[in-house]
């Protein structure tokens, strides 16, 4: 048996440990297990040349490789090497294109005709927007009202990009109900449309699609470390809503037993859980969830007992899911991926202190990823002794590679406000806001 | 076709549908607007004609379902419905139709201390339950919850879409009990104005098979019914057409019960016409 | 005499023929003095290995390479083959960085201690301020009170960065007050302070230095298109303000006599000039200017004939100025490089067609670079009859790369207004705005 | 030190300064708020003991200048002010000061009908002005005006600043004609409350040269003339200390004149006053 064919078996599987699987309407089935068939032909095995292509197209339109760099004053911070992979300077600003692309010439190469997607605060919509325009595929993108009013700049940019922005309007109108009315979409027009997934959830083969579409992260920040710094690194660092620039910056670095794989979640406002109203004050899905299955996965999820979906929260919009990609779910369980997570405060502050001391602005998703740097290697005389060191920083080691994996511009307004409410350590002063 | 009796081990669910050819099989979401109304809206129900009657337990994410229903299992959340009050509305239900639970796979599994199909279908099969139809259960995840259905002798129903066709068809149809439920169109749930195409393609793929086969998704008028009986199905589901009457009133509102029945007769009705050869020209889009 | 002997006695010229010079008060011509010597110590010279750090920061930090990209959607319209050099990936947002990090990278070799810089629409600003966080400099940046608050988004993000953003209260409250008052700081703090400018303008070493860190993207572009396409283009486009973009892009071309370097300026509403109200509604300085000193330097403006500096106006506020860079006054009059222009609505249709046709979202700036080759090049029965085919449109030729010098996504809110007001062939349908 | 007469060939300007020591000079921008009142304004000054006047002719982009100048020439600009009518006013002008003009290089050019200083220089010497000083011409750059200046018998007064040192102090002082315009301290014109010690640097510095040192930048009251005189000046220049008054004052208004007038004889009082030694300790900031 060859290697390829040795992967091939093993990535066809549908699960991962006890999680993954297809749980969806049987509608979707046959369009699911076409969409296999083309990831083992086309991701897999490169069949017509696709992956080339596809590596082709990240490189002169997305920007690959993003560089790996240095960050000095992080590094003097921290008392170790700090090293940043940034996926923010990818084309669109976040790692999502990645995926988005990947999954869109897949379509194409598939013979669908027409690329839909949902999307929460906009970062996945956008991505796939541009991807869909750069490879002239009508798009449409489905987005709550509530979220399209919010997230302007997104819905302006998903237009001049040509695509369709339709809003839903049902219930709170967010991101939720903007999965439910693409979910419908596909069910009616499965046959010529390819659902654009934008994380490593839904059914097999989306979580494997998406990692591999992903892995070109945690790829080339693995050939970078060892050019830069001469070996590999202690830990890998990545902040964790669905899961995707996380298993895209962990998935080459798995075999590397000897690399720690941090994935850091939103604490929110607390790690509790109000069952009664539903409500969980976090998306620390890795960290408290339960196994269930959602969006076409058994995984970790924010559950009641009865088994209803809890509304999540936190500051960052993409990290605000109450699910998790299965493949996180099961290295958590195996042991080889350690949750943790670190809350609002204090991912602003690893915003603000990224944007002061490196001058890179990062999303408020990746803050989280900074926030925790803080936490668990942050100069101890820094006021903050009311909240203990992280129980896992011992595990970060003297070579750290963090994932940023978008940038903040998106986000200024949410940290503005929130800034506002709040008094943070490295925030600039307040009076800074007003002019 | 089907219709003939099938002397072996008929189920409830594939007595009733025999026994009542053709068979009206209808769905309203427990706990919209509340666990009390719905009592007596099973019971208007059962009085209409219903052969069946499929009481959806809500859950928070119901991917396949459309507007109309999704807005129902809003309602019933809201109220505060749970599994527990979903069963003990069963356990006092006492109807001439086999009563079917339609629920999404999460909600079976947690039902219970740990992730678990089990305690769901005990529970069930106590509460008096015929059957269960999980939309977002394919046949390739079901055998945990086959095996434990098969042990309590309730029936697992499977979906048939317009796109299941070859080697998937086989195994749906092996593993079907009670009925195939045969998806009108593709798409979600939802009163619709019309019969598909793809109706009628489903139910002649359909023919080899010796399971009782019925139809949903859109059917919401009595000629509907009519129509889809004499392209040779074995029973209508309506769901959406039931749930809007339900949308329309007020909670604890008596016409409702009433126009649940009388909607009923009038799909029954529809559906015997269509046994009977008496079907409109149906109008073409 | 060795080779960077002869390059350094070349470019130790204050003068690019008649254009450049000195014209600053005494008080900053110590200063001016003491950059000529630190740009031919550090940047010609590399002593300290000083260009050797900024490649490796404009790597690591900046995302340098930037790729070269065919443009498959717009070559097919324009029947010839388009390459994209997309400094829209650059760190920011626009290839304002490469100037920035240079400048302030050199300040600190020079032992200054404080960085300043005037900002208009807040490119010039926001890549400085990150520029100084990157490398823990203080930073303030002057910028017009009309200016803040119509470009909230970069006072942030400069903000953010831990500038301070000083607001300027006289006259119109724009980029003139800006640049008097940031004038006024230096002449004040001249010492110890580094005036970081923004364009290829200003009195002398300015203009060389800011194009030889700004040279890295014809350099780049230059051996890609060889190694993409096979041969050095037939043109290559850039738009042009004060013109740091297009030497920057051109510089490296300049010795490669059969390639045409067209300047793309903006030709806002008219190219008329109202000499009563000192108005040009352009910016369109190469095309229409006469020689006059501005801001330090000999070269091409839009003044009156008393030699008033005229108010000019473009759709984009980045090329919005009423000067140019001395060296680009120089090629023109030399003929090296062409200058031509496109109106606002060329622009925005130029806009427009990017996002749509190839999922990239320029800068209004580098959207003029896209819209002219539509006039030069566009299908004739595009409804465009009124307009004539741009005249310099054959020296196009077969190859032609593109400079897409930014982003566009500070541009959306202007660019969603604009086009409202008009009928535009390339945009998405008007109703797609409102939701 | 200097002060003492040189018989050679004195120019207006020199011999306004030696023969007047301490001098006053005095700057406002001409059609501020309009030509005639600037006619009004620079009679007032001459009256009132100002030995030399300096006129500015309003430019656009004027990158020397404090928010106080910069505001008067904004005024003047919308007055409408042109060349052509500065010459004319200078034209019709009789003062006992001789005056001078002070404006940006690219005014000077643009005067005629291309790009050159020659019809300028011509048409301000037609006028009667005796010299010219242009912020933003250093010496490197001053060739062709300093020629034209000399074919036409006007002085072209050069600024030394704080930081003018060395090699670049030697040719300017090589070059300066009239008085040698010593920058009080770094930055902008502007009035300002104290002197400072780059002043008696700068001073010092000069010594040497014989050639008459006038300070300006900040010179806003008779208290600063004396010091600086006593420090070693030939004179004092001030410019937005009148320049407020003018702002102060609606157009037309003649107290603006008579408070001009008034500010002049404070000012030459203090500079004389250095001159004899008579200076109040200067408050250390
Ligand atoms: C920049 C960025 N990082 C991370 C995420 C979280 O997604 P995932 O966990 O799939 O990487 C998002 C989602 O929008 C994002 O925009
Ligand atoms: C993206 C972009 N392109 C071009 C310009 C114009 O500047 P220059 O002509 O110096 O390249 C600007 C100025 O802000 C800009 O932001």
């Amino acid at each position: 048996m060859s290697e390829s064919q040795r992967n091939r078996e093993r990535d066809s599987e549908a699960t991962f440990g006890e999680y993954g699987g297809q749980y969806v309407p049987e509608a979707l089935m046959p369009a699911v297990q076409e969409l296999e068939d083309a990831y083992e032909r086309y991701v897999l095995e490169n069949e017509d040349g696709f992956m080339d292509e596809f590596r082709e197209r990240m490189r002169d339109f997305g920007g690959r490789p993003t560089p790996l760099q240095r960050a000095d004053r992080l590094s003097e911070r921290y008392d170790r090497e700090i090293y940043l992979k940034r996926e923010d300077l990818l084309h669109g600003g976040a790692h999502k294109l990645n995926n988005a692309l990947g999954q869109v010439l897949l379509a194409k190469y598939m013979g669908k005709e027409r690329i839909i997607a949902e999307t929460g605060a906009g970062q996945h919509g956008t991505a796939t927007a541009m991807a869909a325009a750069h490879l002239d595929m009508p798009c449409e993108i489905y987005m709550g009202r509530t979220d399209i009013n919010r997230q302007r700049p997104n819905v302006y940019r998903m237009r001049m990009n040509g695509a369709e922005v339709n809003p839903v309007d049902a219930g709170s109108a967010t991101l939720k109900e903007a999965i439910n009315e693409t979910m419908r979409d596909w069910a009616t027009t499965v046959e010529r449309t390819h659902y654009v997934i934008g994380s490593i959830v839904g059914p097999h083969p989306f979580p494997k699609v998406v990692r591999d579409f992903q892995a070109v992260i945690g790829r080339e920040a693995r050939e970078q470390i060892q050019e830069q710094a001469g070996r590999l690194p202690d830990s890998v660092v990545a902040c964790a809503g669905g899961g995707s620039n996380t298993m895209g910056a962990f998935h080459e670095f798995v075999p590397d037993e000897s690399v720690a794989l941090h994935a850091v979640e939103a604490g929110g406002s607390s790690l509790d859980i109000d069952e009664k109203k539903g409500l969980a004050p976090n998306s620390a899905t890795l960290s408290t969830g339960t196994d269930g299955v959602l969006h076409g996965a058994m995984t970790k999820l924010l559950q009641s007992g009865d088994g209803q979906i809890m509304e999540s929260h936190s500051v960052s919009a993409g990290l605000d899911y109450a699910g998790v990609g299965p493949e996180l779910s099961h290295l958590v369980d195996t042991g080889r991926v350690t949750p943790v997570s670190v809350d609002d405060d204090d991912a602003l502050n690893g915003f603000h202190r990224l944007s002061r001391l490196e001058g890179i602005i990062p999303a408020l998703e990746s803050s989280h990823a900074l926030g925790y740097l803080e936490r668990a290697a942050g100069p101890a005389a820094d006021g903050r002794a009311a909240k203990p060191r992280d129980e896992n920083y011992e595990e970060l080691g003297d070579l750290v590679v963090v994932n940023v994996s978008g940038r903040g511009d998106k986000d200024l307004e949410t940290v503005l406000e929130e800034t506002e409410k709040r008094d943070l350590e490295a925030a600039p002063e307040v009076e800074v806001f007003d002019s | 076709m089907s219709g003939e009796t099938n002397a072996q081990t008929d189920s409830d669910i594939e007595a009733a549908i025999r026994e009542n050819h053709p068979a009206l099989i209808s769905y309203i979401t427990a706990g919209d607007p509340s666990l009390e109304d719905t009592k007596e809206y099973v019971e208007a129900l059962d009085r209409g004609g219903a052969d069946l009657i499929e009481l959806g337990l809500p859950f928070s994410e119901p991917i396949a379902e459309g507007p109309t229903i999704q807005a129902a299992i809003n309602r019933a959340l809201d109220a505060g419905t749970t599994p527990q009050g979903f069963f003990e509305l069963v356990d006092e239900l006492e109807t001439e139709a086999p009563l079917l639970v339609m629920t999404y796979y999460n909600m079976i599994l947690q039902y219970g201390s740990e992730p678990d199909v089990r305690p769901f279908v005990e529970r069930a099969a106590e509460a008096g339950l015929s059957g269960i139809i999980v939309p977002d259960l394919p046949a390739e995840e079901a055998d945990p919850l086959r095996d434990a259905c098969d042990d309590h002798g309730l029936d697992l129903v499977f979906i048939v879409a317009p796109t299941t066709e070859g080697e998937r068809l086989e195994t749906i149809m092996s593993q079907v009990s009670g009925f195939a439920y045969v998806q009108a169109r593709l798409g979600t749930t939802g009163a619709r104005a019309d019969v598909s195409n793809a109706t009628h393609d489903s139910l002649t793929r359909l023919e080899e098979y010796d399971v009782p086969k019925a139809v949903g998704f859109g059917v919401s008028e009595g000629d509907h019914a009519a129509e889809i009986v004499e392209a040779g199905a074995d029973g209508v589901i309506v769901g959406s057409a039931l749930v809007d009457i339900i949308a329309e009133h007020e909670e604890g509102d008596a016409p409702a019960a009433d126009d649940l029945e009388a909607k009923a007769r009038e799909l029954k009705r529809g559906a015997l016409r269509g046994a009977e050869g008496d079907v409109p020209e149906p109008e073409q889009p």
